[in-house]
């Protein structure tokens, strides 16, 4: 994402005019401002006091305690099993999302109204809720009445219990994720592709190049914008990923995929202890501030 | 262009992923529509169907669900209707009118852009609950409005619109609220509508939030009552009962893509900040 | 009385000044058109009398009333755009009536507004349109309905033409001057194109870098540039300007070297030197082509073939290069060597720093 | 598209509408697990009909809500069992707790050192329950600072669910022909083997996947040898002690050694049992009346289902045990008409102890567990001693969060072949972070 400045090559006013304006601004920025400084900012805000804390979520108890939640998180090793599950997370889906994009918007970038269609296909399981797709895959996954349990009977194979199974719960959560957020990728690729002039494909073909040469000389090149932001935004979202080891594994088996977001969702909720979660919260937001400031880095020098 | 004997393998492997894509979905739905004593026997297949709408009537008359479905419908279109008026009256004054101070209070809105909604979900939660506010449908729509999003979207449309206009509109006698209104937000139409709809999926489908601060069932939205009726399912016998709810829950989804489908597309290149 | 009345105006970005203390008198019903290249601060001061723009120093005058903080609405000027601004969710006849509804304006009379305008504009058949479904030049008329409906004390036009085709363009100039013919209202027109300027205005203001260069009526601009810059302006071709010499000077005539011979002028020579460095200016309509001697020798480089009349390029043997007009059957081909005549009474003599040089009759006095 | 959605949005409005009751004199919000079956028990008022935990406690609030006189509707709230702490305190949290709740008594030191649930003793002599009445183990349970904070409703704990036909096939039998338990962890072993040799089914089964059955034995284990988990006094945790050492290597003998199915989830775990595929299965009271209701069906491979108290392998008799309890959370804005309601729905409970004991539970009043009804109930004599030896943790805050974290480390174990030292010493810090707060207050 890009912030572009708002200043803009207007006058600076004065007097009257000036006053008029000042007051014109804030009255339209105060409705939005109001709801961003109450439900974004303080609790913010809040949150990093709270982490200073011994803060319970029922009842009012709260002690100071300086950074001993730090401290205690240094030695967590469930913060650090979470941390990793989440990082293993990330790093699996987004670029998996990433290339399964890409490959889905090169196939379907054509003109025929079937093309329309299967866009349409791929894209839409994006639209439905966590609920919803985590109930569909749980199914679908199930050992007993899944869909792929029903067609590995059929051939004569003994269904695999996945998602409580120590090594097929990560990759089936990530599978789900798939299906889920693919057709987002897709459509920003297809959006890249559209960009790229159809002069260079002419020339291309005057210049005899082969399908495979066009796509690693002209295509891909192309789109090496779109990955960049494809990829962060990918990596942003998975980072956050909570719905569906949640919904799906409630972590397990044995911790094996219980993300960061659950650890905070549980040691608040469940455990109550609100300060505590309250530091990993702002653990994820420095590593998601990061992603997002690498961005930052990596964009601008593609800009220069 | 000659369709080449590639094109064609290409298109043939896609449409084949493409069915393997849908097979989950056209499963479920499946499973929504066969009796109980069947899908007990066994899920296999997914002809012939319809055979029973009786989920779907079970899902109207004895459950929670159609309470769920009401509280989707006001949050959804609470928080869309206010996140377009927020958003709009903040991205015109960020994009339009000159006040002293603009800069700095943009870049302040635009770093809660870095701000993750976990970050903030532990205090946001004491927070109302200081208030008595949680189990509200304020409790679930207002938080959510406080995201820069859209004013970062409505900020960037405004600033592509011609400054004619609305000088135009200044020579004719309008105050900066009718140049708002009368101007800037028709003006605004395709914009809005890109926001509108991502709001409405954003709504309809949020989960972190609900599930956080809707504790009572009868403040479920149905994203967290779908979630709820999860925990124990492999062993339920209500399987086709709850397919029909997952079918239920996505319906009003799917007929908003199909219709929308256009602004959707467009809007992702909108939302990545292209 | 001075129907806009602008007193050493000036305009500050910052600390960067964009127009320079700019004072002006325009009369009532006058047509005035500001000219002058792109940047040189002509728009931004039409903004500035609309009240679109702010003035940081001096004061402006609409009507005798000071309007430096009256909102642009409340000036009683209206203005056409050069995009013509034009609201694209409204039709035409909602667009022309929006500023009277704003002010509330009882419903009647803004009809009878709207439908007087159409019938002058010979726009009625486009008012329930929308301004997509209509042609430059029909939207082009819409804006202008526009203005005309507000019954205002100024037009104020904004490059308004220059996203027209050429044929549409000569039309709409003929027609907004005898529009504004039958309005009682001062214009005020803004363009880069000096045709425009030439053809339209009762009084030229010609700007550079935010400073008025010269006012006066098209011909007074064009026979009498104030400085090397308006006579390069103004007139197209443009003024041939040539880098000369005094050869002689005195009280009512200044004689001046030439390629091909010397010229004397009735200007004004006594602060001149002889040797002295001046510029020669001569409209390539003055520039003859002669069998005798004339004033300039050199070799047709290039023709322009018009029709009506031929440019002839001559570049002299030490490289200066002019323009000279010949007749429309003009036999003379390029590589050929020409001589010029000057006609009598013609040439203008500008000073070192490039501002004309008084006429003798002047310093007579 | 407004309208679209609009419509049949109102109309749905208006059925949901139609379809609520009209709102009674006094409505009182129940928040429970055991699982939900309001559809299967919609309309049932009969007592005998219900079978199991769910059911009967269905048809209680049904029974309640049709006979009543004082126009109370209690309006359940079923929530699932493994969300269902979250759940409650998140409502407790977000100010919105329910009129009556169900919990552990595990769990009620949380609950009442933060003043969150109401104090019952007074109450409970207004509408007539008899605290006299509950057994001491079940009165304690519910005690602090010299007050009742909860109605004790059973007394649950673990059981071995014994499959008499293997221990006949195996040998495994005692003069009477009884199933023959062992005494010592070697014995255990042996007698694994032994069922493991003559009869080629395992010794035991038990849930071993994301479930706390294993850790409960663990503590049971830990219990007979004199130790325990946390210092009540000091309030620290004892994790990597010798007792916490041994039991979590008997467990992972078991398992190494194939006597247990590391694999076997709940349902799976129970299927081996009742499929004749395991001898033993560890599982709590709830399971006696399914089980022997399964044991009478002819085509069950469970044929002689009996129960056995908990076998003693280390010299000390203990059990896991724990005990479903009621509490009024405490209301931000107090009603008297609801807390009657709810007081007079407990007090329906009370009097109606017996059928829940019908479970399996053990129940909480003297006067129950003496009555004739209570003998007669199938398998009961078998497992008398448990009553008695019925452990707990000592009433510590934070208990959920401990066995969460234990449940975790020690699952880890066996599932993913974690170092039983690294799982204890994990668990040892964790707990000591929890513990450190409730040190603190």
């Amino acid at each position: 994402m890009t912030v572009t400045s708002v200043q803009d090559a207007g006058s600076r006013p004065h007097g009257l005019a000036r006053y008029r304006d000042a007051l014109s601004g804030y009255a339209f920025l105060a409705p939005f401002l109001a709801f961003y400084a109450v439900f974004l900012l303080y609790p913010f805000g809040l949150g990093l006091w709270m982490s200073l804390h011994d803060w319970e979520i029922v009842g009012d108890y709260r002690e100071f305690i300086g950074l001993l939640n730090y401290q205690e998180l240094w030695d967590d090793p469930y913060f650090w099993e979470a941390l990793k599950r989440t990082l293993q997370f990330a790093a699996i889906t987004a670029p998996a999302a990433t290339v399964l994009g890409l490959v889905l918007a090169l196939a379907l970038n054509g003109p025929l109204r079937l093309h329309g269609a299967l866009r349409a296909v791929f894209f839409a399981s994006n639209i439905f809720s966590v609920t919803v797709v985590t109930l569909v895959w749980s199914m679908v996954l199930n050992p007993d009445r899944g869909l792929i349990a029903n067609g590995m009977r059929a051939v004569g194979l003994e269904p695999i219990a996945f998602l409580a199974d120590q090594d097929w719960a990560m990759p089936a959560l990530v599978v789900t994720t798939l299906w889920w957020v693919a057709g987002f990728p897709m459509a920003l690729f297809l959006a890249g592709l559209q960009q790229i002039p159809p002069e260079v494909y002419e020339a291309a073909r005057l210049d005899n190049a082969s399908r495979w040469a066009v796509l690693r000389r002209i295509t891909l090149p192309a789109l090496a914008r779109t990955t960049l932001l494809v990829v962060v935004l990918q990596t942003v979202m998975h980072l956050q990923v909570f719905g569906q080891p949640l919904l799906m594994t409630r972590g397990g088996p044995a911790n094996s995929t219980r993300p960061l977001v659950q650890l905070i969702y549980e040691t608040s909720f469940r455990d109550w202890r609100s300060g505590y979660a309250s530091t990993v919260s702002v653990v994820l937001f420095v590593m998601m501030f990061c992603v997002a400031l690498l961005q930052f880095r990596l964009s601008r020098q593609e800009g220069d | 262009m000659n369709r080449t004997f590639g094109d064609r393998l290409i298109l043939v492997l896609v449409i084949g992923a493409a069915f393997v894509w849908m097979m989950p979905m056209l499963w479920v739905l499946s499973l929504s529509l066969r009796p109980n004593e069947e899908l007990v026997r066994s899920t296999a297949g997914i002809l012939p169907w319809p055979k029973t709408l009786e989920h779907f009537a079970t899902l109207l008359r004895v459950s929670l669900t159609p309470r769920w479905l009401l509280n989707s419908v006001i949050v959804a279109f609470g928080m869309t209707a206010l996140t377009l008026l927020l958003s709009s009256l903040a991205g015109y004054a960020f994009a339009r009118i000159d006040f002293p101070g603009r800069r700095a209070v943009f870049l302040l809105v635009m770093a809660g852009l870095m701000i993750p909604e976990q970050a903030i979900l532990v205090p946001l939660h004491a927070m109302l609950a200081d208030w008595e506010m949680h189990n509200t449908y304020f409790s679930l729509i207002a938080p959510r409005l406080a995201g820069p999003m859209g004013v970062f979207l409505m900020t960037q449309f405004f600033k592509a619109v011609p400054r004619e206009l609305e000088e135009a509109a200044e020579l004719d006698n309008a105050s900066r609220l009718k140049i708002f209104w009368s101007v800037m937000l028709p003006l605004s139409r395709p914009a809005l509508t890109t926001l509108g709809i991502f709001t409405f999926l954003f709504a309809w489908n949020d989960f972190l939030w609900p599930v956080v601060t809707a504790t009572q069932p009868e403040m479920y939205t149905l994203s967290v009552g779908l979630g709820s009726l999860q925990g124990n399912f492999a062993m339920s016998e209500g399987l086709g009962f709850l397919m029909a709810s997952a079918v239920f829950a996505s319906a009003p989804m799917v007929i908003l893509y199909v219709v929308f489908q256009r602004y959707i597309v467009q809007g992702i290149t909108l939302t990545s900040g292209k | 009385m001075a129907d806009v009345l602008l007193r050493d105006v000036r305009k500050r970005y910052g600390a960067q000044e964009v127009i320079h203390g700019v004072s002006l008198e325009l009369k009532h019903r006058e047509f005035i058109v500001f000219v002058g290249p792109s940047g040189c601060g002509k728009s931004t001061l039409l903004r500035m009398i609309a009240g679109l723009e702010q003035i940081s120093d001096g004061e402006i005058l609409i009507g005798g009333r000071r309007v430096n903080d009256t909102p642009p609405g409340d000036r009683g000027v209206a203005m056409v755009f050069q995009n013509y601004a034009l609201y694209p969710h409204m039709t035409a006849a909602d667009n022309m009536s929006f500023g009277l509804r704003n002010i509330g304006t009882p419903r009647a009379e803004i009809e009878e507004r709207v439908a007087a305008a159409a019938r002058t504009l010979q726009i009625e058949h486009l008012l329930k349109r929308r301004p997509s479904e209509m042609s430059g030049g029909q939207r082009q008329r819409i804006a202008i309905g526009r203005a005309i409906v507000r019954r205002p004390n100024v037009f104020l036009f904004d490059e308004p033409l220059s996203n027209l085709d050429a044929a549409l363009r000569v039309q709409m100039r003929v027609e907004l001057v005898q529009l504004h013919q039958r309005l009682d209202a001062t214009s005020i027109y803004v363009t880069h194109d000096q045709v425009e300027a030439m053809t339209m205005a009762d009084r030229i203001v010609v700007f550079r870098d935010g400073r008025i260069e010269q006012v006066g009526t098209p011909l007074e601009v064009y026979r009498t540039p104030a400085n090397t810059f308006v006579a390069g302006f103004i007139g197209a071709p443009k003024m041939n300007l040539l880098e000369t010499r005094v050869t002689a000077a005195s009280t009512g005539r200044v004689e001046v070297a030439l390629p091909g011979g010397r010229a004397e002028l009735a200007v004004d020579g006594r602060a001149l030197a002889s040797g002295a460095s001046v510029t020669f200016g001569v409209r390539p309509e003055h520039l003859r082509r002669t069998a005798g001697e004339g004033v300039f020798r050199g070799q047709v480089k290039a023709l322009e073939r018009l029709g009506r009349e031929t440019l002839l390029h001559v570049t002299g043997t030490d490289g200066a290069s002019l323009i000279a007009t010949d007749t429309g059957d003009s036999p003379v081909r390029i590589g050929d060597t020409v001589a010029l005549a000057l006609e009598p009474g013609s040439g203008r003599l500008f000073g070192g720093n490039g501002a004309a040089l008084p006429p003798a009759a002047a310093s007579a006095a | 598209m407004t309208m679209k959605t609009l419509l049949p949005a109102t109309m749905l409005l208006a059925a949901a509408l139609g379809a609520t009751p009209a709102r009674a004199a006094t409505e009182i919000s129940l928040f429970r697990f055991f699982g939900g079956c309001s559809d299967e028990y919609a309309n049932v008022t009969d007592l005998s009909k219900a079978v199991g935990e769910c059911g009967i406690i269905q048809v209680l609030a049904n029974k309640f809500n049709a006979e009543n006189k004082d126009g109370i509707v209690v309006k359940t709230q079923s929530v699932e069992w493994g969300v269902y702490y979250d759940r409650l305190s998140a409502n407790v949290a977000g100010r919105t707790p329910p009129d009556i709740a169900v919990m552990h008594r595990s769990v009620l030191p949380n609950y009442q050192v933060r003043g969150l649930v109401e104090p019952l003793g007074k109450h409970f002599a207004t509408v007539g329950v008899d605290v006299a009445d509950f057994v001491p183990v079940a009165r304690e349970g519910v005690s602090a600072n010299g007050e009742i904070w909860a109605l004790p409703f059973d007394l649950h704990s673990l059981l071995w669910h014994v499959n008499a036909d293997l221990f006949v096939k195996a040998g495994l039998v005692d003069e009477k022909g009884q199933p023959k338990l062992p005494g010592s962890p070697e014995e255990l072993l042996r007698h694994a083997e032994t069922m493991k040799a003559r009869t080629g089914k395992a010794y035991l089964a038990i849930p071993s996947q994301a479930d706390p059955m294993p850790t409960w034995q663990y503590l049971s284990w830990v219990w007979q040898q004199g130790g325990n988990i946390v210092d009540a006094e000091k309030r620290e945790a004892l994790l990597e002690s010798k007792e916490s050492r041994e039991a979590l290597r008997l467990l992972n003998v078991l398992y190494a050694a194939g006597h247990a199915n590391r694999k076997h989830d709940y349902t799976a775990a129970q299927q081996a049992f009742l499929s004749g595929e395991a001898a033993v299965l560890i599982n709590g009271t709830w399971g006696v009346d399914v089980y022997a209701a399964q044991a009478r069906n002819p085509n069950s491979a469970l044929k002689n289902y009996v129960v056995r108290d908990m076998p003693n392998l280390y010299g000390k008799e203990a059990v896991w045990s724990d005990s479903h309890i009621w509490v009024l959370p405490k209301q931000s804005k107090p009603d008297a008409a609801k807390l009657k309601a709810a007081l007079t729905f407990l007090k329906f409970l009370n009097d109606h102890n017996f059928h829940w004991a019908r479970t399996g539970h053990l129940p909480v009043r003297a006067s129950v567990l003496a009555s004739a009804e209570m003998r007669a109930l199938p398998h009961r004599s078998e497992y008398t001693r448990t009553a008695t030896i019925a452990t707990g943790l000592p009433p510590i805050q934070y208990q959920r969060a401990l066995m969460d974290l234990l449940i975790n480390e020690l699952n880890s174990t066996w599932l993913i072949n974690k170092p039983q030292d690294k799982a204890l010493a994990n668990s040892q810090r964790a707990a000591s972070s929890i513990l450190r707060r409730s040190r603190r207050r």
